[in-house]
């Protein structure tokens, strides 16, 4: 037994952090921020010489054929880094819902097409995640209409797949025939959402998982553990920079970080956000490898680190005094990470709904 | 205990009833804005003016409505607004914080000049106490003013000044005497923000509004007879705008309109059909905030009889301003979880416009978290609560470099 | 419009304070609490000088016609003293259902007995109150079967009342035949529990109610405001008590209420203690004066003053450290009635669903 | 990663499973107890003994299995003894904090004389830190010995000492060099309980048990081979001590069994007919500390695999104490809340006999908010996590009359 990241997953976390520290120092952020779209062509193929792209595509597709525990330590180092890449749906769900759900030839046409970048494919649920919003879609042979809202990952989609209620998805192209798109800029302006509408547009049927809707949440857990991930890699920035930023302030003629007060908030910060590092890799592990615990710890990683980052999140703020609740040191900028990842593919609460359901503990009334 | 409204407030009561019937659509949106009031909150602003429901027991010759204070028709007055989501007026730094402050200390002349203009919302105002290194520490402030031929001429910065980028006017706490002990060398001046020497910059929020600003002063010149109370009195008067401010921050009216906004939210929103009221978790959180918001008003009941009464209610006064904004933002916290990710498209439509309603909750759980910092950050006020409510000892005195000299 | 006490309340309170410190030092509650039978004669006969007995039985009956606002009064300063008294039960909650569910012969009996202390009435409900406990209950005319295990406030009791589920109230003699109870010391020694078994047992009927049930609940609401006072009144000393303890020790070299950490912990007391006051005077306010609000403001302050006095118990003990935690200052003793009175007649989670279910807000499943 | 136990382990814990299945009846309760040990639990004791599931790593010479050290094979036994609610050996002062520190700075023949009495259950230890006035402050223990004739004569008062009541020996701290600065005066000495001189005291704790003493040392003497490492070096040997106690006291199998217990005494506890399971406020408590339970469990799961590989896990070993125990309370404050009524019954059966299961929850729940006091407070704690930790600077130093000479 051994539960900690190999030597490989911590080069490759090590290589990753070095070049987005690199590639996005914080005026690079803001300028990336502003148009709020989710996407930089140059650091998104930047991405691609780390082998993100394919990292969980099999190697005969072109991938690096690795699990979602090393998606999860990539999405930690890009949430750290509040990385505007459409990581989440592009390099883990859509491969994963291939994997899932389609055919082997459905696989041989796509999988190589996303390990190689070529495909960014969002994917969004109808009904499945327990998101709010309007979502109703319907398949009519391969004809899909409808409306979907709030899609993640999908400021530069070059495709939608959209999974229905009974497990089936359906993957359109972007500039298909009657889809259009909204694209919102959201708080976290590091990622937008999309409303997408879909009008008779053509669209490749994904059918082939055995139990259809088990296959779709296999998608949707991933997804959850790795906006997780995300999330702690967010409050882990804020933490550290705020531990840093109480060794240097001084008011009342001491560094503000030798005050119990602000020294006790820090300590409660470290003390529930580290374990939801094990917790993470616990849950990307078990995607991978404990069928039996997928469902129940992504669940619960989902929704305890996002009540944990939210915490962290408020107190790293205060912590930094006036100088947190502007914009001049954009820490803003992972405190709205953790705000966005909180609520796509279902919140906390929808979370532990599930979590409960799982175990056959449902309410009386 | 009597709960009940004696004739002379149920008339009152009646009367704002039938103003708001009559007069209630021409308020502005309630919520969320901290910009410079547009002409329809103006307009607004004088209409309850005349009504005497904002600047009521502000004497007349100073534009108020001159009637006795009563701290009851003030809550018969903010209650009904609240309960009828009414803009209930201006409720800036000016008007909450200075007028108060001079009517308690200013000479005839400065109340004659200000009190009028700034209730009517034709001067904004903003308060010039922070400076970069002394966030916390308002008695440490270092920007200086010196008499010269009957002006003061300020030097120096002011950082997280909200409002500064379009405020009119500035108090200004600033060092006067520098040779003598740190709580004595203050003065509090009134400065006009178009006086020659004065940059402002404004600094981008998190809400991504300016509510902040970096003020510089290079040789700026007040002329002398702009000070309130006296050379060396700075502290006093600060202290006495800060009490103003401690009151306007935690107020049982705001979360008791939350709470109710709240159980419409959750009764309208749907997940997979099932309004979220009908779920655990939220209808769980509702519950207990609902627990606290019932506390929370009976509080603000109790405090409003004690001031009534000419009580002094120390502690249960100081803990108004922690426990109100740690609560708001409990509230807040459960709106946006309730919005979900159809709360997460964040548009703010500038300073003069209406934000939706989403983004305005989001705009309020980021600046609740604002409020946890500004006007004496919570680690301040549990200082406050400690030593001055409980009477705990005070943090005991380090001698270090930096407080060497400073008394 | 005045929301505060009265002169009269105020000075009541003085003296039943006065009276409790005179009569209760920590040596007496003690010897007081070893037996752990919730009565001594001397402390209950004491408090008849002070007309705590007939609080509020109306006046025609030989009472003082208060109301329940008194009565929480009389709890937060009994709860301050950590009194063994019956108070809840027999003073309150007996006389308020003869009031409530009884003719106004049955008034006309037992109300004065009430009022000079003669009866000692423990009120025990088979159902409504979401207690937990076995309780099974029949009524066949005027004969009592069934058991109701843990009622309160039962130690020297001369009389039993129980509400069926149906509102109905069955009042027997303590000595009637068929009758057999079993004392359990709790937790809080200073409050035992008591099962009490009925076997045929002579009783007479209140069922003069026109919603009994209705009936039933006005007298479960004002015990739980009574409990809520209680708890206050026990967490106050607590408070008071940590206060008083962090002002005079000393580690470190330093008064311990020097330290942020522990003055912190104080300041979070006494923000969420206070408010509790005004809540509890609200509530019981609203069970003399506002019908519309009795109900959802007695489960919201049996719940909310619950929560917080465990949390304020629990940081008082952790300011008094070692000392907290024995028996030495017998700091303990409050610590104990703040979690027997949060079990009794319904914890904060069934308070609170009754909230919901008054409001109409039932869960879909 | 890769959480398959390899065969060696599978091995391990197949024989621990049959060694359950024959065996475990004879176990004792799990939880609520800390008494003396009783002959069960002696004779228990001594089972796991022979089949080295305690005592596993010490050395045969001292009465372990001598065993190399091996986290997994600890963490395997740890695992299986919890899921199967079997009893896991002794857990006391002198097992878990005395043994490892002679075993890491002991003489050879102070292994000898103590580490297998003490794993066996026969020498049962207290330890001497606490003094009146100086709780949290261990430094500053004033209790004095002084040698003379071959003898350590100790005089003093301790307090807070657990189990000194029926304790055969103590582990003392006491100051041996009184010219010295505070740290550096300290020794640490092992003294029988039944010397002349020693009065113990017990003191009666809130669970209604007498889990802690005062003792008194009045000429007390102790030979002068009883010091552990020397002179003057009392105070590294403490902190040996006290970082096996901090481990000791964080420990995820008991939130693990703990929430078990929960899920199973939810699922079975009905109010009117309904299962507190599925009661909304309760199952989503569970659900919370479930989340909580996960997190800690793979932290754990951490630090074993980083003790395994000889790495010095920092920050992430000093949460251990502070987060476990207040997850612990709030596990138990759940299961209090369970019971409800039905709990508060409560007769402890006594120092020799076991208790029922509410009594033993309500113990279990009132020993966590000790455990939040003893062995350094949850304050002591976060100053640890922030200023070793996170490496913020320490509380600075206050020049008071207290201080003054003590360095």
């Amino acid at each position: 037994m051994e539960f900690g990241l190999s030597l490989e997953q911590r080069q490759f976390d090590d290589s990753l952090r070095e070049f987005l520290k690199d590639r996005l120092p914080m005026e690079r952020l803001r300028a990336l921020a502003e148009p709020g779209g989710g996407y930089d062509a140059d650091l998104w193929n930047g991405l691609a010489e780390l082998g993100l792209h394919g990292l969980i595509v099999p190697e005969r597709f072109g991938g690096a054929g690795l699990g979602v525990l090393d998606a999860a330590v990539a999405a930690e180092g890009l949430g750290y880094a509040a990385a505007p890449v459409p990581f989440t749906g592009t390099t883990v769900m859509a491969p994963l819902a291939f994997m899932n759900s389609a055919t082997e030839a459905q696989q041989d046409e796509y999988l190589p097409m996303v390990a190689a970048g070529e495909a960014r494919i969002a994917v969004g649920f109808a009904g499945l995640a327990g998101q709010t919003g309007a979502a109703s879609v319907t398949l009519d042979g391969t004809r899909l209409s409808g409306t979907v809202n709030g899609v993640m990952d999908a400021g530069a989609a070059t495709h939608f797949l959209i999974y229905l209620r009974d497990g089936t998805a359906a993957l359109v192209e972007a500039d298909a025939p009657g889809l259009s798109t909204s694209l919102h800029r959201s708080l976290d302006r590091t990622r937008p959402l999309v409303d997408v509408a879909f009008n008779s547009s053509p669209a490749v049927v994904l059918a082939a998982a055995n139990d259809k809707v088990a296959a779709a949440r296999k998608v949707l857990d991933a997804g959850r553990v790795i906006l997780a991930a995300d999330m702690l890699g967010a409050a882990q920035t804020m933490l550290d920079r705020a531990v840093a930023f109480a060794k240097e302030r001084v008011q009342f003629g001491r560094v503000i970080g030798s005050f119990q007060g602000v020294k006790y908030m820090l300590a409660d910060c470290v003390t529930t956000l580290e374990p939801c590092r094990g917790m993470v890799w616990y849950a990307a592990h078990a995607q991978d490898a404990m069928p039996d615990e997928a469902r129940l710890t992504a669940c619960h990683a989902k929704a305890h680190v996002a009540d944990v980052a939210r915490e962290v999140a408020r107190m790293t703020t205060e912590t930094h005094g006036g100088m947190g609740f502007t914009d001049l040191l954009g820490l803003h900028y992972w405190f709205k990470r953790i705000g966005f990842n909180r609520q796509v593919l279902g919140g906390p609460e929808r979370c532990r709904e599930e979590a409960a359901e799982l175990q056959g503990w449902r309410l009386d009334r | 205990m009597d709960l009940s409204l004696s004739e002379e407030y149920q008339a009152l009561q009646a009367e704002i009833r039938a103003f708001i019937a009559t007069q209630g659509h021409k308020s502005p949106k309630v919520g969320g804005g901290r910009k410079r009031p547009d002409q329809k909150t103006l307009d607004w602003q004088k209409t309850l003016l005349e009504h005497g429901y904002v600047g009521r027991t502000i004497p007349v010759e100073y534009g108020g409505a001159g009637k006795t204070p009563d701290v009851m028709e003030a809550a018969v007055i903010a209650s009904e607004f609240t309960a009828a989501n009414i803009y209930a007026g201006l409720t800036n730094q000016g008007v909450s914080m200075l007028v108060p402050t001079l009517l308690e200390v200013g000479t005839e002349e400065q109340k004659r000049a200000y009190v009028g203009p700034t209730i009517r919302g034709d001067i904004i105002w903003c308060q010039g106490y922070s400076e970069p290194g002394n966030g916390s520490d308002l008695a440490n402030a270092q920007t200086k003013a010196e008499l010269k031929d009957g002006f003061w001429v300020v030097n120096g910065q002011k950082i997280w000044t909200s409002s500064a980028h379009y405020a009119d006017m500035m108090f200004l706490l600033c060092r006067t005497e520098p040779h003598r002990p740190k709580h004595e060398g203050l003065s509090y001046l009134l400065l006009s923000m178009n006086s020659p020497g004065i940059d402002r910059r404004p600094l981008k929020t998190m809400t991504g509004r300016s509510e902040f600003n970096e003020v510089f002063f290079t040789d700026v010149k007040v002329p002398e007879s702009q000070i309130v109370v006296g050379r060396g009195k700075g502290w006093y008067v600060a202290n006495v705008t800060l009490k103003h401010e401690r009151s306007m921050i935690g107020n049982a009216d705001k979360v008791t309109t939350r709470l109710e906004q709240l159980i419409k939210m959750l009764s309208a929103t749907e997940v997979d059909g099932v309004p979220l009221i009908r779920q655990a978790e939220f209808r769980d959180r509702l519950l207990r905030l609902q627990g606290e918001v019932i506390a929370w008003k009976a509080h603000n009941l109790r405090l409003l009889t004690e001031a009534a009464q000419g009580i002094d209610s120390g502690v249960k006064r100081m803990i108004v301003k922690y426990g109100g904004t740690m609560l708001g933002f409990r509230l807040s916290s459960l709106a946006v979880d309730a919005l979900g990710a159809v709360g997460l498209p964040f548009e703010s439509a500038g300073e003069d416009a209406e934000d939706d309603d989403a983004t305005t909750w989001n705009i309020d759980y980021m600046y609740d978290v604002g409020l946890m910092i500004g006007g004496g950050s919570n680690n301040i006020q549990k200082n406050i609560i400690g030593e001055r409510g409980l009477d705990l000892p005070r943090e005991p005195k380090v001698q270090t470099a930096a407080t060497i000299g400073r008394g």
